[in-house]
């Protein structure tokens, strides 16, 4: 299983803090996880993430290409929205 | 320029003193800045700063998530860049998460240093490059609901002080 | 822009708090900034700096002689320039007088704002003004004789700083 | 009488914090000081105060040009070298 955690607002967008995604050949890509989210969550949590200031980190590192993401069973994959202000 | 003497205590540790904390829990700075000041013996200066949950029109609380892989690896991070940056003897980086009322601490970042220039600097850097280093979502809640609160332009010209 | 709440206490007493005081006797920092910070109910951010006396080769003590006509009103003329100058809540300025020790407190300065970058700028600004307003003249005593210390480039280019 | 203050280095050329100083038409211009201090204090002390970096000033008000000084009976001139560095 593969560990999706939701930060900031985009919790709200998912509806839950987090989720758990089985992948059928073991690893998930960029587009298997957008697909995952629309199909498996939601469509609006699914666009949220392709904003292109939604960053990404697996297992607390920071992807400098969110679209180059391969996340294998027992990874923890957080959703990152752009920090607040203020 | 003169030479310097250090005492006893700092030539036999000349680590810089660190203290990164997150805290989940309300604070008093004081109760912080004084230890930290006695802790770097020989500075010339020590700059402070505390910010504080602002009395912003009908907001009742202030909530603070944090992704913590990311958040005290950042604020460490920062801290490394502060000290190649600036000639500092010490840095205490404190940040709260979690729920916080109008008019409590939220941050407080101290930098001790021989000379005041990098004391402030130091403090100033950190505050503008704090948010963006340890990945904190703000919301707050008026009325009862909570509402997140969303990048501002201010912080970009903020970094952009930095650059170059 | 989201409009400001100001509670009770400050909006029945719009005007900033003011603390300006020459002291020659040892002061504790943390006994000014506690009731400072507690007087600005409201603020944003409190950015404070404390100079202590350094630990240079071989200084054994340090005297500061200041000519009372000029100082105090020289600080208050600073203060008008900074409250002109940052959107300020309120501001501390205390400076001693007389003979300290190393390790002694020499300066500190407190400035309480809405916004983070009033509140530091204020204090780099007071800082880098300081002594060109207040008129003090420093001595140190090394080997028991005591040398004047004369003024440095670094002070003129801290001023133009500000300049512009 | 006028009174003259010797701040910071000043007092250890002149070898005192203070003198009095009688005027014989009642004023003390700008040369008159510089004379009395040369003639009746020590020649360093005249010099130091024709430094360009030595700011006066009477009953407490700086002079933007010194050398318009003018001081009366029961003025207070104050001899201000530069203020130190550090």
């Amino acid at each position: 299983m593969i560990r999706v955690v939701y930060l900031g607002k985009l919790a709200d967008i998912a509806g839950k803090p987090e989720s758990q995604f089985g992948a059928s050949d073991g690893e998930l890509d960029w587009p298997d996880l957008v697909e995952v989210l629309r199909n498996h969550v939601n469509p609006a949590i699914s666009e949220a993430v392709e904003d292109s200031r939604t960053r990404v980190a697996v297992n607390g590192e920071l992807l400098a290409d969110k679209t180059y993401l391969v996340a294998k069973h027992g990874d923890e994959v957080a959703l990152l929205p752009p920090v607040s202000g203020g | 320029m003169r030479s310097r003497y250090f005492p006893p205590s700092l030539a036999a540790d000349p680590v810089p003193m660190r203290d990164i904390r997150l805290l989940d829990q309300m604070f008093l700075p004081g109760t912080l800045i004084g230890p930290f000041t006695n802790a770097n013996p020989g500075l010339g200066g020590v700059c402070t700063f505390v910010g504080e949950v602002r009395f912003d029109d009908g907001v009742e609380a202030l909530e603070l998530t944090h992704y913590e892989p990311l958040t005290l690896p950042g604020m460490h991070a920062l801290a490394d860049r502060a000290f190649a940056r600036f000639t500092l003897m010490g840095l205490l980086m404190v940040h709260r998460v979690g729920m916080m009322r109008p008019g409590e601490p939220i941050v407080c970042v101290s930098a001790a240093a021989l000379h005041r220039r990098d004391a402030i600097d130091a403090v100033d850097f950190c505050m503008d490059h704090l948010k963006s280093a340890a990945w904190f979502w703000k919301r707050e809640k008026r009325a009862g609901e909570w509402h997140w609160i969303e990048p501002r332009e201010q912080d970009h010209s903020d970094l952009a002080r930095w650059q170059g």
